[in-house]
């Protein structure tokens, strides 16, 4: 314990010596939110650019990493306290993005020597943003069914195919991939867990604009992209194995934003808040509706025993116990009382919330529109409630199939 | 009363629907709102539809209307709410002119009636203000005495298709204070009229709304509709059989949606077989299968309530505002949900029964406040 | 339709004086609710029997039925009328029963010419009371697979097996019944529907208690029950078609109780009645819970918007259109609004709603908590709402096996 | 605040499952009512459970108990709530003699507790009234002073186990109306003072409650349990710390009634498959697994809470409950429709289920009282 408030002392010390005065208690800006490298990166602000040089130059953008690919080599108690140090400075994070949170622990686990000299350097350094290449227009839920294929062309496999939902694909600059390399065997063997440099010939991205208006998903087009065999992490033939590691972790994430309140909720008034504003009464008092009352409170202790079965879950991790089954519930429930709590703002907002944009409705009125519309996506990506309830229902609950 | 469709209706209905389908296709309405059409409608198709009698259907025939009854006008706005057809009936006909022919002078029903019944002539009812929320009498907007006439200022909100209005109908004080029933007034304001406002809204459904400001504006004494100070319960009376209209309108939206759901459960494969096998999903179309006839009960019924001057019509017309937005979230939702990814996607149809559920959802009061309306009608 | 006036007339005048006037305005017993006759019959009240006889006497106890079968021989016109006069008379029906309303149509339409002269005249005059033998304990919703077996002896049945949710079988004389005829052919196929008389050797009958308490409910069981083949109605293995003639039947009637309130429903408060006894607050003005409020005004407009549907069927009807699909939501929905009903009306009675009998309760509480367990059988008997549901996905919007 | 059981924890839940099993058999429920057991649990059994150390866990070492917290008695209430085991566990432990732990005098405390927790003596809280409903501040049971002593008259209602209480905690006004929070005191009254009329209710659980009237019933001064007039916060004390037991003994209910009808949707054939295939099930069972799950959490927050003392226990409480409630009436009424017709007859256990959980819902407050007092505690 001593060694470890050494470390905080001396990484609190660091921070402060090296942080540039500008980015201290920088708000993230909504569509940025953060530093997230790249070939042609957007700054939060100047100084953003050289609070990544510094922390990448000692490693700590990836602090858990070994120094041999440019990480900081810190142990997880370390980097939790590095952490703790930076928020408490109201430091931002030097770097983001799928990058250090997808590919490059996936990296880590799966990839040749070759590979991870190749990319985790650069991951580390915020030269290279990645994106994610599973889903396609018609394979849905079924994700195995994907028909993006890879055909073999001597030392390279030629592709072809249409990966959907990739966020930020306009931004990114490597893609990680399912293809199929084997369509004689059954579905999830014969698929290849392949990174493409998107600059490659025969890329091109095309944004997917959403009911509630832009968003960052793409959909990405593969005609004739020429990639080495080289480029394939784990075996051919054998990506499933490393996109389940991949996937349980996305949605594990997703239910960790939506935990925490959704991305953007901080700034956002509470239900309660918004409703006192529309409907008036006394401050402290009952709200004058009490069927919006109720319903507040449901969402409310919703998330709250939401929020007590996460806590529940990581206790018993915690304390050394099995995983219990109870975190097969996050995703489903988390998106879908989400779901709930932006319908309830549309109802207490009531006539202004029919706004899209322009005169008449204020800046929180069109947030509550667009919150609403985006939300109907939480339950559908990364696995839909129905296939969360399928898992439940048979990995969980045993019943038949 | 009798819940059937006439031969007559059954006529109609198919006359209607077989023009939407030529001349309403959805892709109409995404072009409208992708082209940003400054009134977000047609004109043209709203003179064909005048022609062809529909927006007439409740004007007297004196002033060039079929003198029929919100029955059949519901069986015009089912199909036309199946394409999502933007054109103003609602606030033209089951607002601007509903009012006239309800409370108007026959001065000003031989002014505007005959004008609106050829499709020449738009109306709009600025009854809504920033505060009144659902509340039909929660009105600031003053009107002061001037001589003969009146002034009238104050704001109001969501004006449906105001921004095309030849004339307003505007909801004022002419007594008591912001939230009585008496001292409601209506006036008629030409849309030239000096002092007067009107700026678009861009909602979420691409309907045309404006924003309307009152400055000091000059009416005379003869552009009173009904009785000053009686305005609230000509205002009821419209709004409640415009309500009606509207379930009929959302009926059809959602009977849409609902087809178009289904036929992409049996369409979608996953898993190697139609989503539709899936047992789930069935069960959740066999309710969302329910609701909609519910709702199409509810619609018949309130209608021809209305056009019965029945004592039970208000509880009727709550009844079926509350089941149709109810319903209409539900079927939308599950649309969106049962199309999955694509379904979220802005170049895909299906949002827009979503975003067009919830818009009507939320005008004329939502579930919540008809269920309250309901039992405060029937004394609890 | 003057003669149907004449008509009119006639039958008013003949009821009215042939009525005893002990039976006039007479309030039907809870547990009979009216003369179900049989051979030993439980009279409301001493001169029931009278009523019935003098009825039975002019074949008005069937009305529409042939006048050699002891009907009326009216037509649908002239019963209508009949039964606005009886109604208007305020008299009672002369007899009730499944005879009547059940096996007696049935009987008309797939029987023998001996097998309606056999028993069409008793169940005409009440003196065999009939019950219904369809459900097994194993089978439950799949209806068709059924293990109750007749096997041929010479010019006899034997039957072996178990009947379960007979109504009245402890009050019935005869039982009409699906048994397997033939088991070498696929489920539907190798049923026969059979008419028994319960006083043969080896029928033996049990009351099943309910959670709710007692109820009209009983097990039949059939040991070696010697049947002649002349008693089955219809062909032999053709028995399922006349059950689904029948079984259509059986569900409409459900959904017409639950669409006339439940049977008992009319000597209760409603729930907006109960709430203000309960709770109190000015007569006419919103009630003090505005939560209940909300969803008493659901419950009664879940009820009226059936109601409306109803009359949509049968206007549609009338009006000589095809029936619409709109028919087969009836018995699912009315089912679960009744159970909504009760539910509610347990949460209104709140801690006073816990009472099974004795002090402390009165009898309208005691009556809530009854009707909230009965009603949850509601979803389950005459077909689960789980079979309807599936009735709807695949005969109305035929979506996909 | 760690929502984990600690080892101790585990190894209590596992003797108390183990007991359960061997003991307390659903049967052994059945066969209480069925022979119309006049007190509706076993003495026997209660001594049992005492001597295990049970009985006493809240109770001061210093009285004969183990001085454990909520957290602990939850663990137990779990496994007898699977078994519907009729203990008198809510009334005498979690009301009674947690009364006289948070307010008792050093007298009272002696006299009582070291007998509770030997499983000898009962105790009951008579806090309900005819028109209290789930408001435990609504009283009108009066006590009068009467020289240095009182003299109590009123009536309460459902008074948990109050036939085998050999003293009752009687919450009485001795000053205010109705509604007031001030002004309610506690008394300790035995059992076989004159006056005191206890007679037997019959409910739908089965579980042992009774009418208490009180006729001008006199105790002494030394019988008022925590401080004249101040009973409300004590009672409101005592009633949260109950609420989280009886949804610790809901939860095992639950769960229990879950894990039989997952059995019998994996035994159970219907058109040749398991009925537990069909998606629809399917998915309703995955929901209900969802509601047990935050449940046992919240059930876990709760208990905690109030054993620190927490501020935020009130609304964890109240969270607790009213989640509590609707999972426990959606489990049981799923769990009697997946039975189908077997689930409604009497001589199958399932139905036991459902009735319990609806007396437990109703318990304290219902899930609708629960949100408001949420809402409520966090000012709006």
């Amino acid at each position: 314990m001593a060694e470890l408030e050494a470390f905080r002392a001396e990484a609190a010390e660091w921070l402060d010596a090296n942080a540039p005065q500008a980015i201290r208690s920088l708000r993230l800006h909504a569509e940025l939110g953060g530093n997230w490298g790249g070939r042609h990166p957007l700054w939060e602000a100047p100084e953003m650019e050289t609070w990544l040089r510094v922390c990448a130059d000692k490693g700590w953008t990836a602090p858990t990493w070994p120094g041999e690919y440019g990480g900081g080599d810190l142990s997880n108690a370390e980097a939790k306290v590095l952490e703790q140090e930076r928020k408490r400075l109201q430091l931002p994070e030097p770097l983001t993005g799928f990058g250090l949170s997808m590919i490059g622990p996936t990296l880590l686990r799966f990839g040749s020597e070759a590979q991870k000299q190749e990319h985790l350097p650069k991951i580390v350094r915020g030269e290279i943003r990645w994106c994610q290449g599973y889903s396609e227009p018609e394979a849905g839920s079924d994700l195995a069914s994907l028909q993006a294929r890879a055909e073999r062309d001597g030392d390279d496999f030629l592709i072809n195919g249409t990966k959907v939902w990739t966020s930020y694909g306009d931004l990114s600059d490597w893609i990680f991939a399912l293809v199929r390399t084997n369509s004689a065997v059954k579905k999830q063997a014969g698929i290849s867990f392949i990174l493409i440099d998107m600059e490659t010939p025969g890329v091109s991205v095309r944004p997917i604009k959403l009911i509630s208006g832009k968003s960052p998903f793409c959909e990405a087009h593969f005609e004739n992209v020429r990639v080495p065999l080289a480029n394939v992490l784990g075996e051919i033939d054998g990506g499933w194995t490393v996109a389940k590691a991949l996937l349980g972790h996305e949605r594990s994430m997703i239910a960790d934003v939506f935990g925490a309140g959704g991305g953007a909720r901080g700034r956002r008034a509470t239900l309660a808040e918004q409703a006192r504003e529309v409907l008036g009464g006394t401050p402290g008092e009952p709200l004058p509706d009490a069927l919006l009352r109720d319903r507040i409170a449901q969402n409310e202790m919703d998330m709250k025993a939401f929020h007590l079965t996460l806590q529940r879950s990581r206790d018993a991790a915690k304390a050394g116990q099995q995983p219990g089954s109870e975190s097969s519930i996050f995703k489903v429930w988390a998106t879908e009382a989400n779901q709930r709590r932006t319908e309830l703002a549309m109802q207490i907002a009531g006539p202004q919330a029919l706004g899209w944009e322009g005169a008449g409705f204020d800046e929180a009125e069109l947030d509550c529109t667009r919150a609403w519309l985006r939300a109907r996506g939480n339950s559908i990506e990364g696995g839909t409630s129905e296939v969360q309830l399928n898992i439940i229902a048979k990995h969980v609950l045993g019943l038949p199939d | 009363m009798q819940l059937v469709l006439s031969e007559d209706q059954e006529l109609l209905a198919k006359t209607v629907a077989d023009f939407a389908a030529e001349h309403s296709p959805l892709a109409r309405f995404r072009a409208l709102r992708d082209d940003a059409d400054p009134i977000g409608f047609s004109k043209a198709l709203w003179r064909e539809m005048a022609e062809l009698g529909w927006v007439g259907i409740p004007i007297p025939e004196a002033h060039g209307g079929a003198e029929l009854g919100l029955a059949e006008l519901c069986v015009v706005l089912e199909p036309l709410g199946r394409c999502l057809a933007p054109e103003p009936f609602l606030s033209t006909v089951l607002l601007g002119a509903a009012a006239l022919v309800r409370g108007g002078t026959e001065q000003q029903q031989a002014a505007w009636l005959p004008r609106v019944a050829a499709g020449e002539a738009f109306l709009a009812l600025a009854h809504q203000e920033p505060r009144s929320r659902y509340d039909l009498q929660r009105i600031e907007t003053r009107a002061e005495r001037d001589g003969d006439g009146w002034r009238i200022s104050g704001e109001k909100i969501q004006v449906l298709d105001g921004i095309v209005a030849d004339a307003l109908i505007v909801a004022a004080r002419t007594s008591g204070d912001a939230a009585d029933a008496a001292g409601i007034t209506l006036f008629l304001v030409p849309a030239d009229a000096g002092g007067l406002e009107v700026e678009r809204q861009h909602r979420v459904d691409e309907r045309g709304a404006a924003l309307v400001t009152l400055a000091g504006v000059a009416v005379d004494a003869a552009a009173i509709v009904g009785a000053e100070g009686q305005g609230a319960r000509l205002l009821q009376g419209v709004v409640d059989a415009a309500t009606v209209g509207l379930c009929a309108e959302m009926l059809g939206s959602m009977q849409e949606c609902f087809d178009r759901t289904l036929a992409y459960l049996k369409a979608r494969e996953q898993f190697g077989v139609p989503i539709g096998s899936f047992q789930a999903l069935k069960h959740r179309a066999a309710e969302i299968y329910i609701q909609i006839e519910l709702a199409r009960s509810c619609v018949m019924a309130a209608a021809r309530a209305v056009d019965a001057g029945d004592d039970e019509a208000p509880r009727l017309v709550s009844l079926t505002k509350a089941r149709c937005s109810d319903a209409a979230i539900l079927v939308t939702n599950e649309g969106v949900q049962m199309h999955g990814g694509i379904g979220m996607t802005d170049e895909h149809d299906i949002g827009f029964f979503l975003k067009r559920a919830r818009a009507a959802a939320q005008t004329f009061g939502d579930a919540d406040f008809h269920r309250a309306r309901w039992a405060g009608l029937g004394g609890y």
